[in-house]
């Protein structure tokens, strides 16, 4: 995108109408994953593995299968691996293997079986009529345990080319990256922290379980229907795991109920294809909680060692971490992101980052809003909070002498572009927060968080109507109000009312390719492809306009939704408005539209500071937040209210994550606490309002300043939360969540 | 699972009798459907006592105790203007579980019946002295709210049993009650402590009390020690201290999900010790 | 000619070289070429790489020009939630 | 396992559906009624995305069986608007964006109007409390709660 291509001048975006599915929300017509059917469906139901690790030894499904109200029942057998699509390998083989187990159940909750019959409860019963034979095998389920030498292997020949020999089987991958020398540095400090921390795995917890409609025929065509964050990924390993053409098969996106990276993957959509396929009919399936929150992605839990040396006047010498984190049955963790983020907001000249992908008897690991980084942030960010505390220094002014900015060497490498981290720690020092006044018994911590955000392969199809409207088509399901987003965008470079254009989430079939909702890279990369696609079409727009006036094209201008004369030689012409022109369009060379199929590159890297005031009962060790604020980089804000709700969405989590948040495993393996009564996520009145600054350092790869908003708003909150918390009670706290019990714990210990 | 309605306890009696397989009671069902939809538990018969005359009254007797339907729903006792006077930590304690949603459905008959040790009315009904009547086969029996649980899950009714009315003492003079429990959020959890107190003064001086733990043993406990702690002190720091020393001493908790024996051990003193100073203002007259 | 910088990690399969001169003028090339000069960097170029040219972490496209003495890194690839 | 037949008014209309007496309220409009407004996000009481109102008291329609609803008036989300003329609070909702991915908002809508029926000036933390029994993992609250404060201002100042 070249420089001049720019825009920093907007009539339509950056304000804030309202979101064009606003009313089918609130009705409550907006259809989801769970809200279909289709005549003489089913109803599909899975049976999961009751152990953390086990051979399967047989599974006897005759009596399901004799019951009159079951139609069909699958296992292993009946997907692709050998039979259809001989060579299934790679992230397919994980997932395929994920979906339906194969010789060995890897996790409480693994799938084993499938049934589909004629009511949900039919299903459900059903399940207690298949007989499954285990040998149940020795399990593991925490990362340092699964690491030490003699830990049970989950999966032999797992690991990648990247482990150093010499590593337990379960370490799958190895990241080692930095700069400078470290030892060197840590030998110029003042002082030098050295600290281990541990977080435990949390999940997405979107309120929406998994649901999906499915129907196969014989003839290898077929139709889905799910909730997911991005369809196409749907339709690609669906097929690749049934055996099908990629083509064949038609997703179509409901409306998505949350997803934070949770629904980038498959779970129950192959299983309701094979089910269909097995009994000829439609197959509706639905997860329950309690499947969701066994059998689907939550984050990797972690356990890091941090050191890093400062000198008094606050300059950091030298910063190190390893990183180590488990992420399921299965390679994926993503250690090597923790790594690379974990340093990025400052500017070292010595630093080391070592990061590992290790597996555990546990669900495979699923992104999880900037997947990797908060925990990191927490180890370091911690750290650098004790350097102040005992060096006497201000944690903003410390992180604004050694913070990033243009020309960086990044803690991962490369030079940074233009980023805005500094603004963000400004508007921290400046923010009427920072300088309040604290009660007893509370404390306030900050932290600053990084993410990379991503662009992606990206399609978006604008068809004019001849009464100048527009209709825009994007393949990247609508996570937070981003038909808002295309449609400002879209307005922008048309020139007309905002309201005059519908912006749809096409299926499969009506659009190319297009990757996932994730990455930060929906008002990114579909906003831009929105826009080019626009802009394509009003190149068209001009053409006609052009051809009327008997004028070259490149005399024509588009300006305020109108086709204008411009230049020496363009001659005198009344604008010709765009519904003039579409009016006309079928006689004048034919429909209108325009279209954009990329990947873009440049998605920006973003910033952000938290500020927040936590308050614990030394009594109890119960903590609450009461003051809150985000500031955060977004480039440009396209619609600044969808903006707030990102960053006040991430900050709310990360509060669950940081403070009661966590996967509970017994010493069988089993999850403890797999429903929301005992998953804690925060509710209405543990919260205050967030308040929320939205900085805007444009990002270069974007024509409007672009940066992509949803995920690094969840970056900072578990070190800044951590930060205040140990402030507020007197003692560092190095384990997340920090419940009552740990901070009780805690404050015993600290006598 | 056969689904009925009787208009009688003494119908719902016999039928629960005669029944075979594992039968429940529905009262607000916010219990028995959790485990009915997680599979935990799947009765053949269920009861309904909806239907049955009377069972959504709150009555004030003459003697100024108080009879409440067993499906009195948390949020009638709420709204009730006069019973929340008289015995704010029952209604505290009861408007404590789960949501506004659950408010409009769960009863203290469940609570009690769930035989959980962490129902959060139990240990307030306990400190109040609440009776449960009981309708049998073989007629009725009271029977003090701390004889019903008799384990996790369990409970001492007989086959045939139902509980059929809850009976709360008149609150008399210079009395007041409190429940506390703690949790990790500010809703929505189940109680890793609860405290229930009830005190009667004699001017500054405590001269009755009644105090109760839960979710720190198998069962609600009634803790006769952390009663004698208080009484005939005027509260103050010397008999909080013993108070709190008595409630810790008192517990017998596990290690779960939900919190460590230290933690439990720990807080039920310092919620005892808030809860008796809540107990205590109100018995004062004090707006608490 | 392009220097690339790989991740530390990469040097056990450079014989120790973190900085690699290829000639390339995208980067698809430079990922052909980098295999050219170190065959055993197929297995990280397959696991997945991203590009960052002056700093603009280019994600998976081959087909993005390397200006004439770029800064160029090797990072792993990026993945979102 | 023979089914029950149930009589029962929803949103004012006069309806039948023979259930399974295990199955729920909310099975019952969704699958049986095509009132799909109402969405089960847990099926035990913790979400609230299935709050229905059972006549005129705010509940979990996953936590009451379909059979239960016999001779009740029962009213969900696909009732609060008067035909096509939006609730206050639908309208405030859309306005300050206090929705990202709208699964929680039709319990949050029904759960709300309950509150503001029954106590037109409620403060924030009267609101956050009646409210937490319907989880929102997008927003953070802080828009919800400012939607349905200030719904209740406009209300207050209308009446």
């Amino acid at each position: 995108m070249a420089l001049d291509d720019r825009k920093s001048e907007f009539t339509f975006v950056g304000t804030r109408p309202d979101r064009p599915d606003g009313l089918d929300k609130v009705t409550g017509r907006a259809k989801f994953g769970a809200d279909m059917s289709a005549p003489g469906m089913l109803h599909g139901a899975i049976l999961r593995s009751p152990h953390a690790h086990a051979r399967i030894v047989k599974i006897d499904a005759s009596k399901a299968e004799a019951h009159k109200d079951v139609k069909a029942v699958v296992t292993r057998a009946d997907f692709a691996d050998v039979p259809f699509k001989p060579g299934l390998e790679g992230e397919f083989w994980n997932v395929l293997e994920n979906v339906m187990a194969g010789e060995k159940a890897l996790y409480d909750g693994h799938a084993v079986a499938a049934v589909a019959a004629t009511s949900a409860l039919a299903a459900r019963d059903a399940l207690k009529l298949i007989e499954v034979e285990y040998e149940v095998l020795p399990h593991v389920t925490d990362v340092d345990k699964a690491m030490a030498p003699d830990a049970p292997v989950i999966r032999e020949g797992a690991a990648d080319y990247s482990v150093p020999e010499g590593m337990h089987p379960n370490v799958v991958r190895y990241h080692e990256s930095g700069h400078g020398d470290v030892e060197a540095g840590f030998a110029e400090a003042d002082l030098v922290i050295e600290d281990s921390f541990v977080t435990e795995a949390t999940h997405q917890g979107y309120i929406e379980p998994h649901a999906c409609l499915g129907a196969l025929g014989g003839d290898g065509k077929g139709e889905l229907w799910c909730c997911t964050q991005g369809h196409w990924i749907v339709q690609k390993t669906c097929a690749a795991l049934l055996g099908i053409e990629t083509s064949q098969l038609r997703v179509t996106a409901s409306e998505i109920g949350g997803g934070f990276g949770g629904k980038t993957t498959v779970f129950i959509e192959p299983v309701a294809l094979a089910l269909s396929r097995k009994a000829n009919r439609p197959v509706k399936i639905v997860m329950s909680r309690s499947e969701v929150f066994r059998a689907t992605g939550p984050t990797s839990s972690a356990s890091m060692d941090i050191k890093i040396g400062m000198k008094k006047d606050g300059t950091i010498t030298a910063a190190e971490g390893i990183f180590r984190l488990q992420g399921g049955a299965f390679p994926g963790a993503p250690g090597d992101m923790t790594a690379m983020c974990a340093f990025a907001p400052y500017n070292l000249t010595n630093v080391r980052q070592v990061g590992y992908d290790v597996m555990a008897n546990r669900p495979k690991q699923a992104a999880y809003r900037a997947p990797g980084a908060p925990m990191g942030a927490f180890a370091v960010e911690s750290v650098l909070d004790e350097l102040c505390n005992q060096l006497g220094l201000d944690p903003v002014d410390v992180r604004l002498k050694n913070a990033a900015h243009e020309g960086t060497k990044a803690s991962y490498g490369p030079t940074y572009e233009r980023i805005g981290l500094v603004e963000t720690l400004e508007a921290a020092k400046a923010h009427p927060h920072y300088s309040a006044p604290l009660k007893p018994g509370q404390g306030r911590g900050i932290s600053c968080g990084f993410w990379f955000n991503h662009g992606g392969e990206t399609s978006v199809s604008l068809a004019l109507s001849e009464d100048g409207s527009a209709q825009v088509m994007v393949g990247t399901p609508d996570i937070g109000g981003s038909r808002a987003s295309m449609a400002l965008m879209a307005a922008e470079v048309l020139g007309i009312p905002y309201e005059n254009i519908r912006v749809t989430v096409a299926d499969t079939a009506s659009l190319g390719y297009n990757d996932v909702s994730h990455g930060s890279r929906v008002t990114y990369a579909s906003g831009l492809a929105t826009i080019k696609a626009a802009r394509h079409a009003v190149e068209k727009l001009c053409e006609r306009a052009a051809a009327k006036w008997g004028i070259p094209v490149d005399a024509v201008k588009w300006e305020d939704g109108c086709a204008v004369p411009s230049g020496p030689n363009a001659g005198d012409f009344d604008p010709i408005p765009l519904a003039d022109i579409t009016a006309d369009m079928g006689r004048t060379g034919g429909p209108i539209s325009g279209h954009f199929e990329a990947t873009p590159e440049g998605a920006g890297v973003s910033f952000g500071t938290h500020i927040v005031d936590a308050e614990v009962d030394p009594e109890t060790g119960k903590t609450s937040i009461t003051r809150y604020t985000v500031i955060q980089d977004a480039g440009k804000a396209i619609h600044p209210t969808y903006v707030e709700g990102q960053y006040q969405g991430g900050a709310a989590q990360g509060i669950g994550w940081a403070l009661n948040e966590e996967y509970i495993y017994g010493d069988d393996g089993r999850l403890q606490n797999s429903i929301f009564l005992d998953y804690r996520i925060p509710v209405a009145s543990d919260l205050p309002m967030i308040d929320t600054v939205i900085v805007e350092v444009p990002n270069p790869g974007h024509p409007f300043g672009v940066r992509g908003v949803g995920e690094t708003g969840i970056v900072p909150p578990l070190a800044a939360i951590a930060n205040a918390v140990s402030n507020a009670a007197g003692v560092r706290m190095r384990q997340l969540p920090m419940s009552p019990p740990r901070i009780l714990a805690a404050l015993k210990d600290n006598g | 699972m056969d689904y009925h309605s009787p208009a009688s306890f003494a119908e719902a009696s016999a039928l629960a009798a005669n029944a075979t397989g594992i039968t429940r009671f529905l009262a607000g069902g916010t219990d028995v459907l959790v485990q009915l939809r997680s599979d935990l538990v799947t009765p053949d018969t269920l009861i309904d006592i909806k239907k049955i005359n009377g069972v959504s009254d709150i009555t004030r007797n003459a003697d100024g105790s108080w009879s409440l339907g067993v499906a009195v729903t948390g949020a009638e006792m709420s709204e009730h203007p006069e019973l929340g006077r008289d015995w704010p930590g029952v209604v505290e304690a009861m408007d404590l579980i789960g949501s506004t949603q659950v408010q409009g459905r769960a009863t203290l008959t469940g609570n009690l019946c769930n035989g959980s040790p962490a129902a959060d009315s139990v240990p307030a009904m306990v400190a109040a002295g609440v009776t449960v009547t009981v309708t049998g086969q073989d007629g009725t029996r009271e029977v003090a709210v701390e004889d019903i649980p008799t384990g996790p899950g369990k409970t001492s009714l007989a086959k045939g049993e139902v509980v059929s009315a809850i009976n709360i003492p008149a609150r008399g003079n210079n009395g007041g009650d409190a429940y506390l429990r703690f949790i990790p959020r500010t809703e929505m959890d189940i109680a890793v402590v609860g405290v229930g107190v009830s005190l009667r003064l004699n001017g500054d001086t405590v001269t009755e009390a009644r105090v109760s733990l839960g979710a720190v043993a198998p069962t609600v406990l009634l803790v006769e020690d952390c009663a004698q702690a208080v009484i005939g002190t005027t509260l103050d720091d010397a008999a909080l201290d013993a108070l709190g020393a008595a409630a810790s001493a008192a517990c017998n908790p596990i290690d779960d999900k939900r919190g460590t024996i230290a933690f439990r051990t720990e807080v039920a003193g310092v919620l005892a010790k808030r809860a008796a100073k809540i107990a205590y203002a109100r018995a004062k007259g004090e707006d608490v | 000619m392009v220097e690339v910088h790989l991740w530390s990690s990469l040097r056990s399969l450079t014989g120790g070289c973190e900085v690699v001169e290829v000639e390339a003028r995208t980067t698809g090339e430079l990922l052909r070429e980098l295999v050219r000069a170190h065959p055993q960097l197929q297995a990280p170029i397959d696991a997945g790489v991203s590009v960052a040219i002056d700093g603009r972490i280019i994600a998976t496209g081959l087909s993005e020009p390397i200006p004439e003495g770029a800064e160029v890194y090797l990072m792993q690839r990026l993945r979102g939630g | 396992m023979s089914k029950l037949h149930v009589s029962t008014t929803v949103n004012g209309d006069p309806v039948e559906y023979l259930c399974d007496p295990r199955e729920t309220l909310l099975d019952c409009l969704r699958d049986k009624l095509n009132l799909t407004g109402a969405k089960e996000g847990c099926g035990t009481g913790d979400c609230g995305a299935c709050s229905v109102t059972v006549d005129g008291r705010l509940v979990c329609s996953c936590l009451m069986l379909g059979v239960e609803a016999e001779g009740k008036e029962i009213e969900t989300v696909e009732g609060i608007a008067d035909g096509d003329v939006l609730h206050p609070l639908q309208k405030k909702m859309i306005e300050y964006a206090a929705l990202q991915c709208g699964i929680c908002t039709p319990g949050i809508l029904v759960a709300a109007k309950s509150l503001l029926e029954k106590n037109p000036n409620p403060t924030e933390e009267e609101t956050r409390y009646w409210l937490a029994g319907n989880l929102c993992r997008c927003t953070g609250y802080d828009k919800i709660i400012r939607a349905v404060m200030d719904t209740a201002a406009e209300m207050r100042e209308a009446s």
